[in-house]
Formats: structure tokens, sequence, C-alpha cells
């Protein structure tokens, strides 16, 4: 809670930072961070072509009545509400997530926190989608919902909502290095603690990883 | 059997050196061991005389004997786990208190 | 100089034969060790559905002298931070009480190292007791958590199975009226029934207990693999850990031979004093024949001609056996003047076989129980023994001491003395189930009020 | 002459071991000694033709009271109490005394074993072949002549068995 | 009195009596962690009153190649998760990138895979009774588990050449025909499968020590298991009547007949019942798959190379051990922009640490048994 302004300074810079982001992809106002992805991410892949049919409209906004409810109650922490594949998108300003979080559990009753992992999108300006999959007992409904970190920033943790965040929380740390604020014990689970770097990242480079563990530990030069 | 003397100083020997470790020891549970060693070497003199006499009286005192010796040894570990437990140490010198 | 040398030779010409038996005993119970082992694998293999050791010999024959040599030449290791001393000691002690409970067995009335020992069961109970100084120092001196909890277990389980054991023991002695071990078999045979079936519920529990205490599942607590990876054993190998292995099967035939001369007539054979009933004498050579006609038909099937051979050679052990056994009885048929000359042979052999034959079906079933059983857990096998076993003990030998006073009282023996017991017996199981019964309460009420605590 | 054998050996083991079993560091080491004069000591009882005390002697001494022994050195850690000091610091004072002691019963027995009437008798053993069965005869001394110590004897092992669960439990 | 002290005497000593605590490390090579699971155990004599799972030694970094392989290509790594049920991940692999493509496997490519997949659930299953078995002491049941998972591994062999790590099914479809025998070996199986199972539980679900060892042990609550995110059995046996089968059909599920088996008390005898029951119903799927397959095409029309338009997906399945989620998003280009693997395993490790609190170390190995782990899984 005591993040909470600070914390929402840098995420007031996303918002008004967004329809940037968004303008360079060529849809509708409330665009979505996959679409404007490629152009993010295809230059780390410059083999691969630009999407050659644009029309095709996966990405359309949501308007339904949970996110009438979230709206009400969150307004502008309520970044955007997409549909994609038929599955609800709701993007939160990343400071307020814990508390999104409580509400959808409490009051909507997503009950379930499936999966909590993150996004690397090293071209964006917070270039981290923190992507919590709920589901509701209740509803028999799945929710998405996203928060936008950048490099270094602090996320609020839900392991305090959902304890099974704990595990799930430290592996995105693991993986990509996203803080969680208020995680109980945030260290390494799948590497080992003196690992250096995080794999998921786009920008990690295993190679050189490599050459120096080899060289480090075994005295040789690294054949790869 | 041996003449009776020679179980005699044995029993002597064992008798003394369970008193020297009795004595001498800090650790109490080797102290205990030590009073074993005692009651043992009484034991053979017991058993000794009992067969010299060919009389059983002897032995069955040497029996209650042992088992008063498991009545000591129970009481007495007893005590050494309650002590340990509270104040972690078996040595005889540090247990100077008379209530915990 | 002299006087020694004529003592050891009035020693020796005295104690000559126990001393050979002794030594054939040590030489030879390492091999019955792995062909127990191997039978126990084999019907463990039988049990679940696959064939067991098959490559080395036929049907996997010479297996336990090839885990023998393969056991015998690994490399011996002693961890760092064990004490050398103790760890050394362990594994010679646990084997040591083993072997020298052997001596104080007879199998069959002429074959027993320590003869006329005046405590002869109790001498046997009590030294093979002394194992558990292997164990438990053998898992303080590897210097390891695994082993030491394993060694914990297996003293704190030995000392309350003791209890429940040398309880079932009393009922047993109380009907032989002596300790010794050979007078304990005249005692049944002169009563015309086992003791086993008297006292029933005394059998049980020193089954139980003799379970327990040899450490075999479900009590196999010290070594339970999946719990303690070995227990005391998990830091031997090779020669110290084969020491522990024969040390374990040694005390299984100890518990099972005790079993045996108490409960079951020892070499006695079933119904020794029924006259009609002396058919049962063809029992054992037939046995011995069909196993070698067994033998004899998978023959042709083996795959090589060594190993043909090799069957064959044990097709004709069997028959050579077969044949030794069939002669004391055959002979007295055939010509009945040498019925007399045959009759010493006829205890000495059939005895054997009788004796083998039972302790062989005792450790069956306890082989069977643990291919069948899942194993327990600490505080049940700790309830188990202190809250049904040791009571039901106690209780067993107040109400077969009565069970005598009252056969004593109205002259009964032999088979006229189950009227005395079997009431007596009866009474031992209700009280059983009313201590399950019992115990099964107070563990519903124990259960939810243990839930919360352990998961506040 | 065997029976002769048969007694140094175990004299000499026993007080061979009893003295390791006071002077070694080590607990465990100790009680293993300790084990060791006990068993020599049931030797010497065998030697003596008591069976049935040498049975108990090992079923009571060596496989009860040792375990006990044994299962509480583990209990209580060994590795700090080895790296202390073993012996008291009136351990001179003590040997002295005990020593004095020694020299005066081993006097006293020795000076006596001549003079018939005082001190040790010289009379000859009752030949062995000619005992009685042991344990019969333990039995039923024990439960004729000596049925009031008997019972005295198992109220005071109940009482121990109390006090020992007492002492032992933990305190909530 | 100091002097008489060598060493210090004022450290806190680990002894099972005195500072009752003694940290016992449980793996990585233990018999009965399953692999590679290290448990660090604080314990109180044989109580635990703390543990913490240490895992990652079978980590392989798979939702990193999946980034730098084409959307085909990935497809075998994910049978080397769960290896025991490489079946049912490489479905829910294909469902998910099928689902990013927006097509359809064709009916008669579902209802295969539905039935391979629930062969699969069965074999994973009995593995697990096995294995369950054997660390709770009981020998011979693991014996007979493997017997009837082998008859399931060679009707795999037959369809697909790989017993373990199958590669099973394509996006889109399936690349191979079912053969002629399917219907009937899967029927011989099943017929033959019903007593196997009446077997088992003779051997074991009124055995008392089984009871024993099994009634009490390790409960999670519903509202626990909920909150800790533990699905497939270990939810159900805590009286959580969901099944993705049922909840969000996919495969072919909805037009068979089957029962969710629920738990009363959440403890590791309801777990094992649970599955019990589970093996009987997939069974009963099995059979009423093979009464009807219907003809067609086993590919649907994807092309050779794939592109699915940008955007993500989050599709889970249930799988044996619960339920495995795969997030795909995908840039446009051939290759997964990311793959999340949401694993069952995973997940339902973390309710370890609550559910062996105060239970002796017996009860730790019966829990980590209950729990079906497969560290394949659990590190990818």
């Amino acid at each position: 809670m005591a993040d909470e302004p600070k914390e929402q300074q840098p995420s007031g810079v996303p918002a008004g930072d967004k329809p940037a982001g968004s303008s360079a992809p060529t849809s509708t106002p409330p665009a979505k961070a996959p679409a404007a992805a490629p152009p993010a991410a295809a230059p780390p892949k410059p083999a691969a072509p630009p999407p050659p049919k644009p029309p095709v409209q996966l990405q359309t906004p949501l308007n339904n009545e949970l996110v009438g409810r979230v709206r009400a109650k969150f307004a502008a922490a309520l970044l955007e509400a997409i549909e994609d594949r038929k599955q609800a998108i709701l993007t939160v300003e990343c400071g307020r997530l814990a508390e999104v979080a409580q509400y959808l559990r409490d009051e909507e009753k997503f009950d379930l926190l499936s999966d909590l992992t993150a996004v690397d999108w090293p071209r964006r300006e917070k270039r981290f989608d923190v992507v919590l999959n709920l589901y509701s007992f209740a509803k028999n409904e799945r929710l998405r919902v996203k928060a936008r970190a950048g490099d270094g920033e602090q996320v609020p943790s839900v392991a305090g909502v959902w304890p099974t965040a704990n595990w799930l929380e430290r592996e995105a740390f693991d993986m990509f290095g996203i803080i969680f604020a208020g995680h109980p014990n945030l260290t390494r689970i799948l590497l080992p603690d003196e690992w250096q770097g995080y794999p998921l990242r786009k920008d990690y480079d295993i190679i050189e990883q490599d050459t120096s563990w080899v060289k480090e530990n075994l005295g040789i030069e690294s054949g790869q | 059997m041996l003449p009776i003397g020679h179980y005699l100083f044995l029993g002597l020997a064992l008798f003394i050196i369970g008193a020297i470790g009795v004595v001498t020891r800090r650790n109490v549970i080797v102290i205990l061991m030590s009073i074993e060693l005692i009651l043992n070497a009484v034991n053979i003199n017991l058993v000794a005389f009992s067969r010299l006499y060919g009389d059983v009286a002897g032995q069955v005192f040497a029996l209650f004997i042992i088992a008063d010796a498991a009545a000591e040894a129970a009481v007495g570990l007893g005590i050494i786990i309650a002590f340990f437990r509270n104040r972690e140490t078996v040595l005889e010198d540090e247990m100077d208190l008379l209530k915990w | 100089m002299q006087e020694v040398t004529q003592a050891t030779m009035e020693f020796m010409k005295q104690y000559w034969a126990p001393l050979v038996c002794g030594l054939a005993i040590v030489a030879v119970l390492p091999l019955i060790v792995g062909y127990v082992v191997l039978v126990e694998r084999k019907i463990m293999a039988d049990m679940q559905a696959r064939l067991g050791p098959m490559r080395v010999g036929p049907h996997g024959l010479l297996q336990p002298i090839a885990d023998a040599v393969k056991l015998l030449i690994k490399e011996d290791i002693i961890p760092d931070d064990a004490d050398k001393l103790v760890f050394w000691l362990a594994p010679v002690l646990s084997v040591g009480a083993a072997l020298l409970a052997m001596a104080g067995l007879a199998i069959g009335p002429a074959f027993q190292i320590a003869q006329d020992i005046n405590v002869g069961i109790l001498f046997v109970v009590g030294v093979s007791a002394m194992g558990i100084f292997g164990i438990v120092l053998g898992g303080w001196a590897s210097n390891s958590h695994y082993s030491l909890m394993g060694a914990l277990r297996s003293s704190a389980q030995l000392v309350s199975y003791e209890t429940a054991a040398g309880m079932a023991l009393v009922c047993g002695l109380l009907f032989a009226g002596t300790l010794n071990v050979t007078s304990i078999v005249e005692a049944q045979r002169n009563q015309g029934i086992w003791f086993g079936l008297l006292a029933p519920v005394a059998l049980f529990t020193y089954l139980v207990a003799s379970i327990a205490e040899t450490n075999r599942a479900p009590f196999d607590l010290p070594e339970a693999e999946s719990e303690l990876v070995a227990g005391y054993m998990t830091e031997f190998s090779g020669f110290r850990w084969s020491l522990y292995f024969l040390a374990e099967y040694t005390n299984m035939i100890v518990v099972a031979s005790v079993a045996t001369t108490l409960f079951l007539g020892g070499w006695l054979r079933p119904f020794s004093e029924t006259r009609w009933l002396n058919f049962i004498d063809f029992f054992p050579p037939l046995l011995t024949a069909v196993i070698g006609v067994y033998c004899l038909m998978r023959t042709p099937k083996q795959p090589a001609r060594v190993q043909q051979l090799f069957m064959l050679a044990v097709a004709g052990l069997c028959f050579a056996v077969a044949a030794v056994l069939a002669s004391p009885v055959l002979v007295p048929i055939a010509k009945p003047s040498l019925a007399a000359a045959v009759r010493p042979f006829y205890a000495g052999i059939h005895g054997g076989f009788w004796f083998i034959f039972k302790v062989s079906a005792y450790i069956y079933f306890f082989m069977w129980l643990r291919f069948t059983l899942p194993r327990y857990r600490f505080d049940q096998l700790m309830r188990l023994g202190w809250h049904f076993l040791i009571p039901l003990s106690i209780i067993n030998v107040l109400l077969i001491g009565i069970a005598m006073i009252v056969g004593v009282y109205y002259h009964l023996n032999g088979w006229r003395l189950l009227l005395a017991t079997l009431p007596a017996s009866i009474m031992a199981l209700i009280i059983a189930l009313f201590i399950l019964a019992l115990d099964q309460k107070g563990e519903a009420q124990k259960a939810p009020s243990r839930a919360p605590d352990s998961y506040a | 002459m065997l029976d002769q054998a048969i007694f140094y050996l175990f004299a000499g083991v026993a007080v061979v071991s009893a003295i390791l079993t006071v002077t070694r560091r080590n607990a465990v080491h100790s009680a293993i000694f300790l084990i060791t004069a006990l068993l020599a000591t049931a030797g010497i009882f065998l030697e003596l033709r008591a069976e049935f005390l040498f049975i108990v002697q090992i079923i009571l001494y060596v496989g009860g009271i040792m375990v006990l022994f044994v299962f509480v050195i583990m209990l209580v850690n060994l590795d700090v109490a080895v790296r202390q000091l073993q012996f008291a610091r009136q351990k001179w004072v003590g040997l002295l005394i005990s020593l004095a002691l020694a020299a005066q019963v081993g006097l006293m027995l020795w000076s006596s074993r001549k003079i018939p009437g005082q001190g040790v008798p010289v009379l000859n053993a009752v030949p062995a072949d000619k005992l009685p069965p042991n344990s019969e005869e333990v039995a039923k001394s024990l439960f004729s002549s000596y049925l009031l110590p008997f019972e005295i004897a198992s109220v005071l092992l109940l009482v121990a068995m109390i006090g020992a669960v007492v002492m032992a439990k933990k305190r909530t | 009195m100091a002097s008489n002290t060598i060493a210090g005497t004022g450290e806190k000593q680990q002894t099972l009596l005195g500072a009752d605590e003694l940290i016992l490390n449980m793996g990585p090579q233990h018999p009965s962690t399953h692999g590679v699971l290290r448990v660090k155990l604080k314990l109180d004599g044989e109580r635990v009153i703390g543990s913490e799972c240490l895992i990652g030694y079978l980590h392989r970094g798979v939702e990193k190649i999946a980034e730098n392989r084409t959307y085909q290509q990935f497809a075998p790594y994910v049978d080397r998760m769960d290896y025991v049920a490489a079946v049912s991940n490489g479905l829910g692999y294909c469902e998910a990138v099928e689902k990013l493509l927006m097509v359809e496997a064709p009916p008669r490519a579902r209802v295969i895979r539905t039935i391979l997949t629930e062969l699969q659930r069965i074999a994973s299953h009995l593995l697990w009774l096995g294995t369950h078995a054997l660390d709770i002491g009981a020998l011979t049941p693991l014996f007979y588990c493997f017997r009837e998972r082998e008859e399931i591994l060679k009707i795999f062999e037959k369809y697909c050449g790989a017993r373990l790590t199958t590669h099973a099914f394509r996006i889109g479809g399936l690349q191979y025909e079912a053969h002629d025998t399917l219907e009937k070996d899967v029927e011989r199986f099943c017929k033959a499968f019903e007593p196997r199972i009446k077997d088992y539980e003779d051997l074991l679900t009124q055995n008392r020590i089984w009871l024993g060892r099994t009634k009490g042990v390790g409960i999670l609550q519903a509202a626990d298991a909920i909150a800790l995110g533990a699905t497939g059995p270990v939810l159900r046996a805590s009286g959580v009547k969901w099944d993705i089968r049922k909840a969000m059909p996919y495969a072919a599920y909805d037009q068979y007949k089957f029962e969710i088996p629920v738990g009363a008390t959440g403890d590791t005898y309801d777990r094992y019942m649970v599955r019990m029951e589970e093996m009987r119903q997939s069974r009963l799927i099995c059979l009423q798959a093979i009464e009807n397959i219907p003809a067609g095409p086993i590919m649907a029309k994807v092309g050779k190379v794939l592109k699915p338009p940008p955007g993500e997906v989050y599709h889970s399945i249930e799988a044996p051990k619960g339920e495995l989620g795969y997030y795909v998003i995908s840039d446009g280009t051939v290759q997964p922009y990311r793959v999340r693997i949401r694993p069952p395993s995973f997940v339902n490790l973390q309710s370890f640490d609550h559910m062996v609190k105060g239970h002796l170390v017996a009860d730790v190995v019966a829990i980590i048994g209950t729990l079906d782990i497969v560290l394949g899984e659990v590190d990818r």
C-alpha cells in the first residue's frame, strides 16, 4: 500500500504513452499490446516478413457487464479491455494490480489463479506484461488480467490474494527479473541462486553465459 | 570353581574401577555406567559365595540387584534426559541447581 | 605347557562334536541365507507376475553365489566422519549375535550345538536380542541423519516388541515346564499336541512380534527404503552390508526356529503319536521326489548344455535326498527285522526334515506378508505394540495360566487340555477385538482434534 | 584347568574393558566396553554354574539396560561432550582415595586367606555335577522363601517406571 | 568453569531432544522423491515442523526453447515435460496452437485424440498408484500396475511407434491414421482392465495399514486447495467438482458420458479413491469412444508453414495431474513469440508445505506420492 503513490506516477506514463505506442500499428483506438508487438518484435527476427493480411481484426474491444463493473470500480486503472479469440483480457494499471486482484477474487468470484506469468516486449517502454489467468468456478469463466511493468519497476504481489502466486511469482522473477513488491520470499526457484541474468528476457544471451561459465569453472575456452 | 579368593579379587577390581569412574568422571552417563560396574562387582561376589555354599540364595540376591540396577538406570536416565532438555549438558559439575 | 596341551586335548575330546557342528553352521549359513534370499526373490517374482533372477545358472540357481562374490569384491567405503571403531564393530556384532543364537537351537533330537543348556530357549532369545547393538551402533557410527533415525527407530521397536514376544514365549513355557530346548519338544511329544494349538493367541502374538523384531515388512521401518533410504545400513556397503544382511536373515531363521520349537512341535511329525496316521511319513520322500521329477521335466527345456547338466544334477540331488528320507520308512516294511536298527535314523533324518519344513513355512509366511502389506508408520507401529500386543500377551499369559490350573485340577492333558485352553484363547481373542475397537474409538476421537492443529 | 582358563579369560576381559569404560572419552565407546565387561561377567556366572543368572545378565543387563543407555547417549548430543574435559577437578583426590580403599580391602583379603574361621572361607565348593538344575532351584527359592522381596522388587520397578516416565515427559 | 570447556557450549545444539530442530535433507537423491525433488525438512524428532521444496534440478528451459523453434518443431518438446503423460501434453499444445490458428481438428482426429489421451490418463494413474503404494511400503501393486501400463504403451507403440514420448498428435489433427486394430486393442485392454482395478483395490482399499497410512494424512481443505491453485485429482479429492473435461470441453469429451469423482475430506485416501475412480471413468470413456469413431479426414487444412495471426490464447486441458495450460503468443511469424506452460505438478507441489506440517517423516513420503508430481514437469 505504501508503494502505491510511487507506483501511480510511473504507471501514469504508459497511460499517456499508450496512444503513441498503439498508433504505430494500424488499429483503432484501444488497441492491444500484442497488436503493437509485431513491429516491436520483428527486428530480432528480421527474416520474418511483416504480416501480410491486415484485415482480420482478432482483438476486439470488450464491453460486457464484468468490464463495466470493473471500470466503474477502478475507472482509470482499467487501461483497456479487449477480447482475443473469445478470451477476455483486461489490462490494468500496474500499481493497482493487487487491488484489482482482490476485487476480482472477492466480488467477481475468480477464485482460482490458474497461472501467473510474464511476457517480455523489449521494444516497448514498459517492457513486461505480467499476465494472470483467472478462473471462476461459479461462472465457469476465464479472465486474463495484464499489468505492464517497466524494467526494475515493482509490481505489487498478488501472493496475498492467491497463495498459489507465491511460486508463480518467484518463477516470473527467476525468468524475467520482475520484482514483486510484498512477496514473502522472492528468490530464484528453478535456477540456482547464483545464476546471472534472466533467461526468458528476449535479450538474454545463453552463449555468452555459457562461455563465461566454462571459462570460470573449467578454465578452458568454450567450444560453443 | 577356583578358590573363592580369585572371584573376590575380581570383584574388588571391578568395584574399584567403578568407584574411580564415579568420583573422577564428569559425564553423568558415564558415572551411571560406573555404578553399573560396581553393582556387577557385587554380583560376582554373591554368585561366587552362592556357588561355594551350594545355596542359590546368593543368586536370588544377585537377581534383585539386577532388578535394582534396571530401576536405577531407568530413573537415572530419565533424570539425565530431563536435565539435558533444560540445561543442555550432561556434566555433573554443571548440575548446580536444586530446582529449575 | 604339557598341562595346557593335555587340557586342550581333553577339551577337544569332550566337545569335538559341537565344535564341528558350530563350524559347519558358520560355514554353511551364508550359503543357506543366500538361497533363502533367492527363494524370497523367486516367490516375490511369482507373486508379482514376473520371473525373478533367471540369468545366473538355470532359473537363477547360482545367483546367490554371484551376489556373494559381488559383495565381497566391492569397494569397502567408510565415511570420513564415521566412528571407525564402532563402524567396524557394528556389523560383526550383529552377525555374531545371530550366529551365536543358532548354537542353542536343536534341529532334530541329536543335532544341537550347545546341548543341554539349562536355560536353552532363553539363551537363544537373549543372545539374538543382542543383535540390536549392531544396528544401533552401526546407525550411530555412520554419522548420518538417516542412519541415526533408523537406529533409534530400531532400538525403540525392538525393546517394545521384545516384551510381547517374551510374554508369548512364557505361554509356551507354561505348558512345557522347562527351558531346555530338547525337553520342550519332548513335552510336546508327551502331550501329543503342539503348544501352538493350545495357545494360538500366543503363537499369533509371537508371530507378529517376531516379524517386528527381525525388521521385516510391514514392520521394516528401521530400513524403510522409501523413507530412510536404508535406515541404519545407509552408509554401509560391500562386505559390511552383507554382514548385516546375513544377520537379518539368520535372525529370521532363529525366530522361526524358536517358534517351531515352542509352538509347532519342533522336529516332530504332525500327529507323531497317532499310529494310524503313520502314512504321513511318506510325505517327506514323496515331496522331494516330486521336486526331483519336476527338475527332470524342466531339463530338456534349458537353453544351454551346461544348464541342462546342472538341472539334472539338481534332480539327482533331490532323488538322493528322497532316497535318504525314504529309507527309514521303507526298510522296516521291507525287512521288519531291521526295524529297530533304523529307528534312530528315522528320528534324526525325518526330524531334521520336519524342522526345516516348519521353519520354511514360517519364513514363507514372513515373505508373504512382506509382498502383500504396506508399511506401518512409526507411531502406528508403537501403538500396535504398546496398546495392542503387549496388553494382549499379558492377558493371554494370565488366561493360559488359569487354564493350566484348571487342567491340573481336572487332570486334563493331551488333546483334552484343549477343553481348558480353548475357552481361554477365545476369551483372549474377544479381549483382543475389544482392545482394537477401543483403540479405533480413541483414534476417531483424536482425529478431528489433530487436523486443525496440523494446519494452523 | 578348563575352569581356570575360562576364569582368567573372562576376568581379564572384564577388568580391561572396565578400565576402558571409565577412561574412554566418547560415551558410546564407554558403553560398548561396559557391554563387554557385563558379558564377561556373564561368562563368569556361567563358569560358576549360575546359568539362569547368566542369561538374565544377558537379557536384562545387556539387552535391556544397556540399550537404554545407548539410546540416551544418542539422544543427548555427543559432539560437544566429546570435546569437553572428561575428568572432574577432584580426579586426583578421588583416584587416591579409591586406590587407598582398594589397597585396604585387598590387603585384608590377602592377609586373611590363611586364617580359618576368619575372612575368606577356604572350604571346597560342591562339585559341579552334584548341583541341582539351576533355574529350577532359583525359581523355587525366589517364589518361596524370597517371595516378599520379589514382590517388593516388582513394586520398586513399577515406581521406577512411573518415575522415569514423569522425568522424561515433556513439560507442556 | 569456563576453563573446563574447550568448545563453546553456548551454541544451539541440534538434537532430537534439546533444540528440537533437526534439518533433514531429503533428496535430490532419495528413493521416494520421484526423481530429483529436494525437500528440506525441519524436524522435531520425527515430526515435521516446516519444509521447503528446492526444485529446478531438471530445468531445461522448455519455454525458452519454444521461442527458437517453429510451432511444429516445438511439439515434441512438450512430451518431455510430463514424460509419463506425454500424449496429454501433446494434446494441450496442439489444441492451443489450433485455437491460435483458429482451426479445428476434424471429428475423427478428435475422437482418436480422446481415446489416446484417456489411455494415457490410465497409464499415468497406474504409474502413480504403483509408486505411491511402493512409497507406503506395498511392493506388489507396482508390478501389477506396470503390467497394465505395458498394455497401454503397446497400443501407443502400435499407433505411432513410440512408447513414452509419443508425439502422437500434430497441430491440426493427426499425422497417422489409426491402425486397423486400434479399436480391438483398446477394447481388449478395457475388458481386461476392469478386474485388474479390482485386484489393486483388494490389495489396498480395505487394508488396515493402508487406511492408517492414508486416512487423515495430508488433509487439504477445499478452500485451501483453491487458494493454493491445486487442480486435478488433488482438487477433486478436496470436494471441488471441477474437471475441465466437463467445464470447458475440448477434444471430443462433450460426446461422452462420465462422472467426476470427488472426495470429501481431501486426505491422501480420498486422493487415492478419486484416482482409482478416474481410471474407471477413463476406461468407460474409451469404451464409448471406440463404439463410434467417425470416418473422415484426420487432418484439418493447415499449411506446411504455420503463421498464426498475431494475438494470444490460453488453452488448458485436464491432464492426469491437473490443469495443464498453454499460453501461446504469436507475433505473426513462424515461431511462437512466447509459450508459457502452466504445469499442474509445479502448482500442486506448492501445497506440499501446507499438507506436510505436523506429520511424521513417513507421511512426507506418502504426501509426495499423493501429489503425483513429475519432476520433468515441475522443473521444465
